[in-house]
């Protein structure tokens, strides 16, 4: 029975991510003192848009179309590498992790050349600022990887979060806080949060994710924001996964509703980061990406003497 | 091996047919073409033998040339994995450079490039086989020689003769290195083994070993173009036809690695100085080499700086390889050599078809420069999806074949960490930011690139432009078949993968090929599953719309309806934030700036691009020194006849009075 | 019998100053370089009878046979091209001449000194006594300097002006080389011959100290005519000036027989145990030249004079082949460049003949408007410097081995250096002149006269790819008269 | 007595390099001719009688009398009277060949002659007369004192021989004589052609085939 477990974990995954978006603008519209969207706003969005029709324009080619299922796909495949809290991952072979980053960055080349094809100037904006960011994010968290690889002393995901369990903070545990803390920077940079991308503004101009979608319409978008949720649940899964507390061995749903709580603790965070803090220039996030860098390897330094 | 004297000989006598067929190209590239597809085909049978096998073969003949030349050719496992990639792409190229110099402008040089392109097949068929010092060195002069030829086959544009010369020299100066390399193997007399590595200085002999094994990755890295040695690619290849440099790139700066490769094998690992030089030359290549490349005006040279990445991204593997060897980590040194291996293999089909398409874009709409095309997919269906399909496997996307070799040179690296106290952990970290950095790199660039060329609005493609010709949409078609298979028949590669790893470091046993394939295996079924996953995506969501209503209409461009083509993101807008962080590896070139006579400023054309700056100043301040001495030393023949005098003179006093005594 | 070597041309050119008909003279050239060179080939391939061949001061050894048989095919080629281009020359409006000694047309003059040059050079190969060879080497100076001044221009004058002092003074000093062997041969009792024979005899001591002298005045001496820096300044004045038949002859066979003039005193002093000392002045002037020639080759501007710094390069080559004791390599590269340096200068004739100028400059797309000039060109270029097939990259394998094991590990990679450099100069002149829109309107498309051109680039592919056992026993059995192992 | 003779050689070296007139420098060519072609009567006697007379006879005619003659036919022709501005002045080549019999000295001591010799001095002087021929052809500007400037080379040279080898078979110190003698008329004939093309002789001028263009030149 327990076996099955794994793949309860992806049900629960699948339908609980579009979960955490409500968690983050409730939490936006507590600190603004509005009530705010209901919690299931997001899985309300993806069900009408799945019953709406397409607008597609001239210039976009096929590639415009196979972009969206593509990259849900992507998604979706990087989804079966990651343990949940007490429990294994569906999947798991040396070097799963390295499989899973470049998952992402397949999704990333589908969504640029997507934007690109539609010939619009705002989405060609969004593109080349994506292209950009990724560039520092991916080295960062590889270097996160590495961490905790060498703190696990595993080369696979599912050996670093699931079979180390709660030796990972024997080996040094405020290092691995400093881990922690990046890999949260690193979720913040994909997911287009606050300090480096802002999701509710309406300037064309200042988007990234959003203007990479603005042409999309129907069921495309659905899988787009979609994929968006999924993408956001693998990251917190990394720092959930380390800050879960390994010592109770509560039994399946007592962990899947820990797990849970752990990754709405995350998103609560984000939604608060978001109230409080304000964009960073866009010259200015590289900088802060270096300063993530040079953090990771200083901890992958501690952590490997 | 009789198979591949036969090839050899069909092709060099297909190639002086051609020559006297001169003034009728076309029978000339008929000719050339199939004589070349055939003994392509015909060298595969026992380069496929060994390849599966692993059993070697020889030939060995005393040559009665002056002062005796031993022709000695070994078909080992480490000739064969690099054979497999030589003879395919050979193969395509030739069907792909049919169509291609069919309309070609200037007929009459048609049948001479036809010579020099089968002459540079058999001469790097030869090359993976020598196993005689002379021999190699006459095969990768041979090498250089056609190759030298075929770039500067459209020698109207002074850039082209430019890249010729420099290309020339570069691959001179790098043979000079080899030559006293194979001159001290040989003068140590005939023995057996592979470039008679017996005669190779053992680790005790420190001083002459360091200046041997240097001389080695100096004139090898010169063909390869790993960074310090890279300068003549980005010129050489854009300038050489399509079919030509595809070979170039995907196969001849193979050799350079082959040859490290080799001079590793002769010479045994136990210099952990070369693995570092290794992985620091593949680190600058992989980062500095995209960064150059971001924003180029013409396509080619944007895929020749994406090879000089890969190349990179080689190094770094055999480097960690190495590194790994000399300190005692046999799993690291496996996966990280076979994972620079398989990249290496993969390479030379992705980029292959990727100067293809390139190619075949450029011919279709007449310009190579990105800013110039725009939104031929729809024109340019096989053309456009095999140059998509090369750039996802060059940016690593995991369904297709540029991502297992990266990925294992990153497991190598990972497990590297793992070993505590082995001294791995630098550069393990190393790679693995290398690679990663690269990896991204390479994302953005081929997404942009891809995207402005081949997506979007048509910026002045005159007309409609048309697929070039069937055999070029042949060509490409049969390399993506290739490198599509490639992603899933990792795993079967993986016990020529061992033996020619073991062909290397003598060290490694074959039973960890079933290791190597099971590391492997979990890749290709992600690829199969994706695949499948895609179809099933597709198909769902065509069924979600059957029903409902789809219509067209113009790119939302805030309320602006009449937006046009020059509205589109350019490739120097799109790379602008990306080349603005790294603004101190660039010096901005920037055009004169606008007069400001008339109120009205008038029209203003320019662009910026960006070049990695500085190399460029040292060179040109090294040759402005050397210039001014050499004149100075001219002075000597100033051409009056007393001071010559004087000189035979004082040279005749001088020996007098220094020798006789 | 071989004295026929002599005799032949010898009297063919008497013949050809006084024959009046141009046609006749012309036929006469040819058929006097075809005999000479297919008996010199068959002499040199396959020695009739006895090995060596002895008469009075005349003596035909191994080295002499291989030295006899190079020049004289190189002759063959350039006498074909002589007849093409004279009767080009003939054509052109030339000036009549009222001088004092060259009264009847320049062209006798000029079909007559080719030939006494060819006998001359054919005494020097010949003579066994070192005053003979002296007589000869003083013989080809007077008979070369009329050919160089064929095309009465001032530049030309001044060029022959200057190879006359300087190989004269040149000359002077070998004689003085001569007498000193004399005075150190004179210790075994008075009236010693100075002939190889004689002093080579059993059981002959010959003074060390006044041998040295005597080699060094030979070296510098012969040196000169053989275009060793730093007594090579005549070279490149000479060749830029000389009609290319002419510089084509001075630099393939010349520079050879000055070669032959020296290695037989390096005969003597190998005999008499002063190897070591002689090798050291090699050495010596062998980098100098190669360094000279590197520096003057890089920034040329003439492609003429750019040829003649190639033939000071490969002397310099010739001599550090000696230098690291290896003889077989030194006599194939010496073959090698003379077949070569031939080709080239008569594509430069070509070229000169259809652009009109002698600047690089003014020289592009020759592969555009003149084809197989631009391919023998360009071909030549690539195969002078060292490039596979050619012969010289074989030979130049064989001299860097050798360098090798002569112990210290500077020499190879001075000596690569040097080839280096010199490669970039010459392969961007050759790719800046073949490549490119070209700069005439339209060109001869002759192939008759270039045909030479490709018989020499032929022959130089031939030894580079293929040995024949008779070719090898001819070079080697020079190689072994110089103490080089093979 | 033959170091009488060869006290005189070096008398008339330094005489020829201190007069800049060529018609000076032609006549001292001559006697040195002479007082070489008396040379031989003075040796010990190992070879008498007619052959003897035949050597100093047929060197006093070419020497002393053929070429001189020819080289002042030359001058006529040629019109040229005296150095203009050799490189070098008097003064300073008569200190250059001092320094020469010097430098002849110290080479010559190292080089002792194996067998007996009438007089210790004939290697030096031979030696000094050489180098001030070279030196003559270094300094002077005059294409005919170049020439002269040969001949005085060659004399030290013929001294050397005549006086150390004078059994060597004669057949070959001829053929020297005759190609010197074939040299010099050759070198005439060009200076002949020279006075002709560029209405002088001084080869100072005569250098348009070079290299190295001095920055006036190479802008033009």
């Amino acid at each position: 029975m327990n076996n099955l477990y794994p793949l309860f974990n992806l049900i629960i995954a699948l339908t609980a991510a579009p979960l955490m978006s409500g968690v983050i603008n409730r939490v936006k519209a507590f600190f603004a003192g509005r009530k705010g969207p209901p919690l299931l706003q997001l899985y309300f969005d993806i069900g009408k848009l799945l019953r709406k029709g397409a607008v597609y324009s001239r210039t976009t080619g096929v590639f415009f179309r196979l972009a969206p299922p593509a990259g849900l796909v992507f998604i979706l495949t990087a989804l079966l590498f990651i343990p949940c809290g007490a429990y294994p991952a569906v999947l798991f072979f040396p070097g799963d992790m390295v499989l899973v980053v470049y998952l992402l960055g397949a999704q990333r080349f589908c969504m640029l050349l997507a934007a690109l094809d539609t010939g619009s100037s705002f989405e060609g904006m969004g593109a080349s600022r994506d292209a950009h960011f990724s560039v520092f994010s991916e080295a960062v968290l590889f270097l996160c990887l590495a961490a905790m690889s060498v703190a696990s002393g595993s080369v696979s995901l599912n050996g670093m979060l699931f079979t180390a369990g709660g030796r990972i903070w024997q080996v040094s545990p405020p290092v691995l806080l400093v881990v922690v803390f990046v890999l949260y920077i690193v979720l913040l940079v994909e997911n287009y949060r606050v300090p480096f991308d802002d999701p509710n503004t309406h300037l064309e101009l200042t988007m990234i994710h959003e203007a990479m979608a603005l042409d999309h319409g129907g069921p495309d978008i659905a899988m787009f924001e979609y994929a968006a949720a999924l993408k956001f649940w693998i990251l917190a899964s990394l720092p959930a996964g380390l800050l879960f507390p390994y010592g109770m061995k509560p039994d399946f749903f007592g962990n899947s509703a820990l797990f849970l709580g752990v990754i709405a603790l995350t998103a609560a965070l984000t939604g608060a980061l978001e109230s409080c803090a304000a964009r960073l220039r866009l010259v200015k996030v590289p900088q802060m990406l270096t300063a993530a860098a040079a953090l990771s390897v200083v901890a992958l330094i501690f952590l490997a003497k | 091996m009789v198979f591949i004297a036969a090839a050899l000989l069909l092709l060099l006598l297909s190639g002086l047919c051609a020559l006297f067929l001169n003034n009728r190209p076309a029978v000339a590239a008929a000719l050339c073409a199939t004589a070349c597809i055939a003994s392509c085909l015909a060298a595969l049978f026992p380069v496929f033998a060994v390849f599966f096998s692993g059993r070697e073969m020889s030939f060995d003949l005393l040559w009665p040339a002056a002062g005796g030349l031993r022709l000695f050719l070994v078909l080992d496992r480490l000739s064969a994995f690099f054979l497999v990639p030589v003879l395919l792409l050979s193969a395509l190229a030739a069907l792909y450079g049919w169509g291609y110099l069919r309309r070609e402008r200037n007929s009459e040089s048609c049948g001479r490039q036809w010579f020099f392109f089968n002459m540079l097949v058999a001469s790097m068929l030869a090359v993976f086989l020598a196993a005689d010092g002379l021999i190699f060195l006459l095969c990768w002069e041979m090498m250089a020689l056609s190759s030298f030829f075929l770039v500067v086959s459209r020698d109207e544009e002074e850039s082209v003769r430019r890249a010729g010369f420099i290309y020339l020299a570069a691959s001179h100066c790098g043979t000079a290195a080899l030559f006293v390399m194979f001159a001290f193997l040989s003068a140590a007399g005939i023995s057996g083994g592979f470039w008679n590595s017996a005669a190779f200085p053992g680790p005790d002999v420190g001083v002459l070993r360091v200046l041997l094994l240097s001389l080695g990755i100096f004139g090898f890295g010169m063909k390869a173009g790993f960074m310090p040695f890279h300068f003549w690619l980005p010129r050489a290849h854009p300038a050489a036809p399509s079919h030509v440099s595809a070979l170039m790139s995907g196969i001849m700066i193979k050799a350079g690695i082959y040859g490290i490769l080799r001079m590793f094998s002769v010479a045994g690992v136990t210099d952990a100085w070369c693995g570092a030089a290794l992985i620091i030359a593949g680190i600058c290549s992989g980062i500095l080499a995209m960064l150059s490349a971001l924003n180029r005006r013409d396509t080619k040279s944007v895929l020749a700086y994406s090879s000089i990445e890969n190349i990179g991204i080689i190094c770094m593997g055999t480097g960690l390889a190495v590194y790994a060897a000399s300190c005692g980590g046999t799993l690291v040194c496996l996966l990280a050599l076979s994972g620079a291996l398989l990249h290496l293999f993969n390479h030379a089909f992705f980029k292959g078809l990727l100067f293809m398409a390139a190619g075949a874009a450029g011919k279709s709409c007449g310009s190579r420069d990105p800013d110039a095309l725009g939104g031929c997919a729809k024109a340019l269906p096989v053309t456009s999806s095999s140059f998509f399909l090369g750039a996802a496997a060059a940016s690593g996307v995991p369904l297709l074949n540029g991502f297992p070799g990266k990925f294992l040179i990153y497991l190598a690296a990972f497990c590297g960490l793992q070993l505590k106290g082995s001294g791995l952990l630098l550069p393990s970290t190393a790679v693995i930011v290398g690679l990663s950095l690269s990896g991204c790199l390479s994302l953005a660039c081929f997404t942009g690139l891809s995207g402005i060329i081949f997506l979007g609005k048509p910026r002045s493609c005159a007309g409609r432009p048309e697929e070039y010709s069937a055999l070029m949409g042949a060509a490409m078609i049969s390399a993506a078949a290739v490198c599509l298979f490639l992603t899933f028949a990792a795993p079967l590669l993986s016990f020529s993968l061992c033996g020619a790893v073991s062909a290397v470091f003598a060290s490694t046993d074959t039973a960890s090929a079933s290791g190597l394939a099971d590391r492997l295996a979990p890749l290709s079924c992600a690829s199969a599953w994706v695949f499948v996953l895609i179809a099933a995506a597709l198909a769902a969501g065509r069924l979600l719309l059957r029903r409902r209503k789809v219509s067209f209409g113009e790119t939302w461009n805030c309320a602006y309806a009449a937006a046009d083509a020059r509205m589109q993101y350019t490739s120097a807008s799109f790379f602008y934030p990306l080349s603005r962080t790294f603004t101190f590896f660039n010096v901005r070139k920037s055009p004169a700036a606008v007069s400001k006579t008339t109120f009205f400023p008038g029209e203003y054309e320019g662009y910026s691009s960006r070049r990695i700056g500085v190399f460029r100043t040292l060179l040109s301040g090294i040759a402005a020194k050397l210039e001014f001495s050499l004149s100075c030393l001219r002075w000597l023949q100033q051409g009056r006849l007393h001071i010559y005098i004087m000189y035979i003179m004082t040279a005749l006093l001088a020996l007098l009075l220094w020798k006789v005594r | 019998m071989a004295i026929l070597l002599f005799l032949a041309p010898f009297a063919a050119g008497l013949a050809a100053f006084v024959i009046k008909n141009d046609r006749l003279r012309r036929r006469l050239l040819f058929t006097v370089a075809c005999a000479h060179a297919a008996f010199a080939l068959y002499l040199c391939l396959f020695p009739p009878g006895g090995e060596d061949y002895r008469w009075l001061w005349f003596g035909f050894d191994a080295l002499s046979r291989y030295f006899t048989a190079v020049f004289s095919l190189l002759f063959l080629c350039a006498s074909f091209y002589a007849v093409i281009y004279l009767k080009g020359e003939k054509s052109r409006p030339c000036e009549k001449e009222e001088d004092l000694l060259f009264h009847n047309a320049p062209e006798a003059a000029f079909t007559g000194c080719l030939l006494v040059f060819l006998a001359c050079m054919s005494l020097l190969a010949l003579s066994r006594h070192f005053g003979l060879i002296w007589i000869a080497m003083e013989a080809t100076t007077l008979v070369s300097a009329p050919l160089i001044y064929f095309h009465r221009q001032r530049s030309s004058l001044e060029a022959t002006w200057k190879y006359l002092l300087i190989c004269s003074v040149g000359i002077a000093l070998a004689l003085f080389g001569n007498l000193f062997l004399a005075v150190s041969a004179s210790g075994q009792g008075p009236g010693m011959e100075i002939s190889i024979d004689s002093l080579l005899g059993p059981g002959v001591r010959l003074d060390p100290l006044w041998l040295k002298a005597g080699f060094i005045f030979v070296l510098v001496g012969y040196g000169t005519k053989m275009g060793l820096a730093p007594m090579h300044t005549w070279l490149p004045d000479a060749h830029s000036e000389a009609p290319s038949v002419a510089s084509a002859l001075l630099s393939g066979a010349l520079l050879n027989c000055a070669f032959l003039a020296i290695l037989r005193f390096y005969q003597l002093c190998l005999a008499n145990g002063l190897g070591s000392f002689c090798r050291e002045l090699f050495l010596i002037f062998g980098i100098l030249s190669m360094a000279v020639a590197a520096v003057f080759i890089i920034g040329q501007s003439d492609y003429k004079r750019l040829l003649a710094y190639s033939s000071v390069e490969h002397m310099g080559i010739l001599c550090f082949a000696v230098a690291v004791g290896t003889a077989y390599g030194s006599m194939l590269q010496a073959a090698n460049h003379s077949f070569l340096k031939g080709a080239l200068f008569i594509c430069a004739g070509n070229i000169l003949a259809g652009f009109r100028s002698k600047r690089i400059a003014d020289v592009r797309g020759i592969a555009h408007i003149m084809p197989w000039a631009g391919v023998l060109w360009f071909t030549g270029i690539l195969a002078i410097c060292g490039m596979p097939p050619f012969g010289a990259f074989l030979s130049e394998w064989i001299i860097l081995k050798a360098a090798f094991s002569a112990g210290n590990l500077l020499l190879p990679v001075v000596y690569l250096f040097l080839l280096g450099v010199i490669f970039i100069g010459m392969t961007g002149t050759g790719i800046r002149m073949t490549f490119g829109v070209p700069s005439i309107p339209e060109g001869g498309k002759s192939f008759l006269s270039l045909f030479p051109a490709l018989i020499l680039l032929l022959l130089s592919l031939f030894l580079g790819i293929y040995m024949p056992a008779a070719l090898e026993g001819a070079v080697s059995g020079a190689a072994a008269l110089l103490g080089g192992e093979g | 007595m033959v170091d009488g003779i060869l006290m005189l050689l070096v008398l008339l070296n330094l005489f020829s390099l201190g007069s800049t007139r060529i018609s000076a420098s032609i006549r001292v060519v001559a006697y040195q001719g002479a007082a070489i072609g008396l040379v031989p009567l003075f040796l010990p006697g190992k070879i008498t009688g007619g052959i003897l007379a035949a050597i100093v006879l047929v060197t006093l005619l070419v020497k002393a009398v053929i070429l001189p003659w020819f080289l002042r036919y030359a001058q006529k022709r040629v019109n040229v009277r005296r150095e203009e501005k050799p490189f070098v002045g008097a003064s300073t080549s008569i200190l250059f060949g001092v320094a020469a019999l010097g430098t002849a000295f110290f080479i010559s001591s190292r080089l002792p002659i194996p067998f007996a010799v009438v007089s210790p001095f004939i290697v030096p002087v031979a030696l000094s007369v050489s180098l001030t021929g070279f030196f003559i052809i270094i300094s002077r500007a005059e294409a005919l004192s170049q020439v002269v400037g040969y001949l005085i080379l060659e004399n030290g040279i013929y001294l050397f021989g005549i006086a150390l080898l004078l059994e060597q078979p004669l057949l070959v110190e001829l053929g020297m004589l005759l190609d010197v003698f074939v040299g010099i008329f050759v070198m005439g004939i060009t200076v002949f052609h020279i006075s002709r093309e560029f209405e002088h002789t001084d080869t100072s001028r005569l250098s348009g085939l070079a290299d190295w263009l001095p920055e006036v030149r190479r802008n033009e």
